[in-house]
């Protein structure tokens, strides 16, 4: 069986990978409401990751997250690299010094992050027509699955989360931006899906499917 | 869409290029971090770093030199600095004083500064602050909830802190500095003609022949309201009265007054505005204490302008005619 | 067509008004004859004087300043000054070492400035002398025979001898030094988009939306051929080429050089024109002392820039560095 | 009978109220190929001129010429204040201290305004769509009248120099500017008669009309 830091390590190669390839599909969302460079900037972004994957093996797996998180930062630039990057860094920071984090180590993480970046965004909130519309949602329901339904299998806590985080992305599409770049098409950006929604999307169904595979 | 570039992918690089090579003598270059920065060997100082997107030349580089900023972070065009080159650049410019960012009200740009700073403080670097800047009074009024932009105004605060700054003031009245002059500028712009993006290639909105845009914003945001086109007299008015009112510049006070093009809009038709700027403020019983007329904060090549006043105190007055080395300039 | 302005015909007054109140202190302004002088008492000095149509600025009112001009005469757009602005400008600026008037090659206003010159000496006025300026290379094949125009290398001739003036040099000797400036300047410029005369309301001229007109006049005249557009490497060679082989300037030459804007280009453009000239000098084997880079001589709302090349010698590069206490500046 | 004084002060009277009189004729011609400001200017600088005619009355024949040509230079501006203005001046000078002028002494003088005006527009010579185009011919009329026809009438030697002016007004359609504004349009000035010949034209006109009633 793999240790978590080699799933972890797996995961970021699989949201690596999904993520350049989304390039096309998340620039042209950007150019609806933005400046159309999302794409651009996150395949940027993760090509950097892809080559630092080796040397992740070889450290400790809050700083796996750390690493990855000041490598978006200093490669994507933009909004995007500063909300991905803030993610990931504070994902790490939130598993502290745990080597074996258990199921709730990691709800905690995750949630440490979803704070980190609505602080980054200037107090984001779910309607705003972010990331954060698909993030919370997932957040919020990894919460549930631990706290009231006492779920433990990371797979199917996922599964659940990723819906969410889908309606909450395709939420977006009827809302007018009231942060970022989008916000000052005001009432004009609604109609069109928030790209950084996608990307969360995308996040959580590479871990997903990563996970379904390897457990 | 015609320019004066080759491809668009590298409108920025080679502008800074070009800077670096105008000012071989006094301007360092790093194009991979896109920085550009004062080469003299300042010392005893706070360093002055600001960033952005860009497309607003001469914000920033151009304002880098002794008196003003000591440092520039330039992002692609419209877009927030990257991490690595605010990190870099404070890193590289500060002297043992510390390093004040000097940042305008975008999410982008506000999120890409303080996680350097973040990282900065993480790995033990320099003493780094903050100000925002946000002057755009066009804002108020909108549902658009990350708050007042931050534009021409941003000059006058590089200006009245970097001459500060040189007299060996620390990093905390610095900043208190820089937060009082944003609390006494205020800016409003209206744009005749949309800007177009290098890499886009089209204008980023379109205005009928007989449209303006007033309280349009710095990469083509939308402003406050579309309307026909009319005399200058009547729209320069209508800024002047959205400025006035918001500060709100008291009858008696003086102030300075800054005419900014947009980029596209020639020096005479800002010598216009200025003289019908001028008048309204004569009869508010607003004294102009001294006028500043050119292209200082653009969009690219945007027609337009927009107009700053900032309410002076003895201090601002002294530091603004304080001379700056910076490498815009005609002689 | 949209402009900042009120009515069209007020355009110019109501341009020079702007100015002289952005400058209370150092600027007088004669509206009815359109004159922007010095208003510090200098002495012992021969005084210069330029003038031409107006919609060239910041040439030439806004270059009135220590160190560069004493006296403009600004004529309605594109039209020349009346030989009474002219003449009065000289008998108000005279301090009795004569005048020196400075002028760029057009019909209409060498013909003006030599009849003032006549008027002064029948009624005994100040001694005058002129120069005319003739630096665009675009006309050398043309069919016009008025001659080389007078372009932004006119701005050279009024830095050097303004500087030089200031020294108390006598006139005969600062028109030879004017005349030695002009024999080594060359300029060509290209239009992107031409430029609109706010009392006429269209475009000058037409350009197609892939197309560039290479040696454009500062009035929107037909240049030397109108091409399809390519990437600014090559336009900014064929300017360059035709610049360097027409003086010709040599290997191991020193320059300086402008690089103006024609008055609706932003400075990031202009800048990576400065980063290609500085690559193709390089290549020339010619160093480039100084690069000057920003709106000097414009056509109204034209696109496109010149670039001019100055054959320096000890002198000029001393009198170049000089400072100008002229209007148009930053801080 | 009338002093030569009289009737130059009359002359100008009519060709001031001529040239008044068609300034949309002269604005129009130079809106096709030039600024569209002549008959603006020449309207300006005429108006001038009627004011000092009482002054006029009180002066020496030549320098009435002269005050008049100053008066033009000093309000018209453009080309044509700098062209008029000259051929006032210099045909004042020509006819130098003379205060009754024979026909040759004016046939000098008129040639003497000539020369001053091509020289005052950088050698301007017929063919370059100018004032010169009409006023040359007018002058070489009279020079042949005077000269080789011994011709004394001044009323026969205007009248053949006004149809030599029309001639060479007229032919200026065909012509491509060399010289002034109208030659920044290249050949797009062809089809297009120059303003500043039909100002030659008036004024001959008016000279003519105003001879043919005084004598
Ligand atoms: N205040 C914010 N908080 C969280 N996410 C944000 C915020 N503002 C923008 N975003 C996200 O950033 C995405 C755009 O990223 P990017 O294209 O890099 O931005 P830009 O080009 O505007 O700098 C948006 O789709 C949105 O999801
Ligand atoms: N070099 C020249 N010599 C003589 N006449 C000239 C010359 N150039 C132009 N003109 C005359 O000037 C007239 C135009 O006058 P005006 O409209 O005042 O000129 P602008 O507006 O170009 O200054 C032309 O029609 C032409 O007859
Ligand atoms: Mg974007
Ligand atoms: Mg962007
Ligand atoms: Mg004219
Ligand atoms: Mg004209």
């Amino acid at each position: 069986m793999k240790t978590q830091k080699e799933i972890v390590v797996g995961i970021i190669e699989y949201i690596s990978r999904n993520l350049i390839g989304a390039e096309q599909v998340l620039t042209e969302l950007d150019s609806h409401i933005g400046d159309g460079d999302c794409g651009i900037g996150v395949r940027k972004g993760f090509e950097a990751v892809q080559k630092i994957i080796p040397e992740l093996n070889t450290i400790e797996l809050a700083d796996i997250f750390k690493k990855v998180g000041f490598t978006l930062a200093y490669t994507i630039g933009g909004t995007s690299g500063a909300m991905l990057g803030t993610g990931f860094i504070e994902l790490g920071k939130g598993l502290k010094e745990k080597t074996e984090p258990d199921i709730l180590d990691w709800v905690f993480a995750v949630n440490f992050a979803l704070e980190g970046i609505k602080r980054r965004g200037g107090n984001t909130k779910v309607g705003d027509k972010t990331m954060i519309d698909a993030l919370e949602p997932a957040v919020m329901s990894m919460i549930n699955s631990v706290d009231t339904n006492k779920e433990i299998n990371p797979v199917y806590i996922l599964e659940k989360a990723l819906t969410s985080a889908r309606e909450g992305s395709e939420n977006t599409v009827n809302l007018a931006a009231k942060k970022g770049r989008a916000s000052y098409l005001g009432e004009r950006s609604i109609g069109f899906k928030d790209p950084g929604s996608v990307v969360i999307c995308i996040i959580l169904e590479s871990a997903y499917d990563y996970l379904k595979k390897s457990v | 869409m015609k320019k004066i570039m080759n491809l668009p992918e590298n409108f920025v690089k080679e502008m800074l290029k070009g800077l670096a090579e105008a000012k071989p003598d006094t301007l360092g270059y790093i194009p991979e971090k896109r920085i550009i920065y004062r080469k003299d060997p300042f010392t005893n100082k706070v360093a002055l770093i600001s960033g952005s997107g860009s497309g607003h030349e001469p914000d920033q580089a151009f304002y880098v030199g002794k008196g003003m900023l000591d440092a520039a972070c330039a992002g692609p065009i419209f877009a927030a600095p990257t991490l690595d080159s605010i990190v870099d650049a404070a890193r590289l410019i500060d002297k043992g004083r510390g390093v004040l960012f000097l940042v305008k009200n975008y999410t982008g740009d506000r999120a890409n500064f303080e996680m350097a700073s973040e990282m900065i403080e993480f790995e033990g670097g320099p003493i780094v602050e903050t100000a925002i800047i946000n002057d755009d009074v066009a804002v108020k009024d909108s549902t658009f909830t990350a708050g007042r932009r931050g534009v021409a105004g941003a000059i006058f605060v590089y200006k009245i802190v970097g001459a500060k700054s040189e007299e060996g003031t620390n990093i905390d009245e610095l900043k208190k500095l820089a937060l009082d002059v944003n609390a006494n500028v205020r800016t409003m712009g209206y744009a005749l003609k949309s800007c177009t993006h290098p890499e886009k290639g089209s204008p980023t909105f379109e205005l009928g022949t007989d449209e303006i845009e007033l309280g349009v914003g710095l990469h083509g945001e939308p402003g406050r309201q579309r309307i026909k086109t009319e005399r200058a007299n009547v729209t320069i008015s209508r800024l002047l009265d959205s400025i006035v009112s918001d500060l709100p510049f008291k009858p008696g006070c003086e102030v300075a007054m800054m005419i900014n093009g947009l980029g596209g809009t020639p020096v005479s038709e800002l010598y216009i505005a200025c003289s019908i700027a001028h008048d309204i403020l004569k009869a508010y019983g607003i004294k102009v204490f001294k006028s500043y007329v050119n292209n200082y904060c653009t969009s690219l090549d945007m027609e337009g302008c927009s107009i700053s006043l900032l309410n002076l105190n003895e201090e601002f007055k002294h530091l603004l005619l304080m001379p700056a080395d910076i490498p815009i300039r005609y002689f």
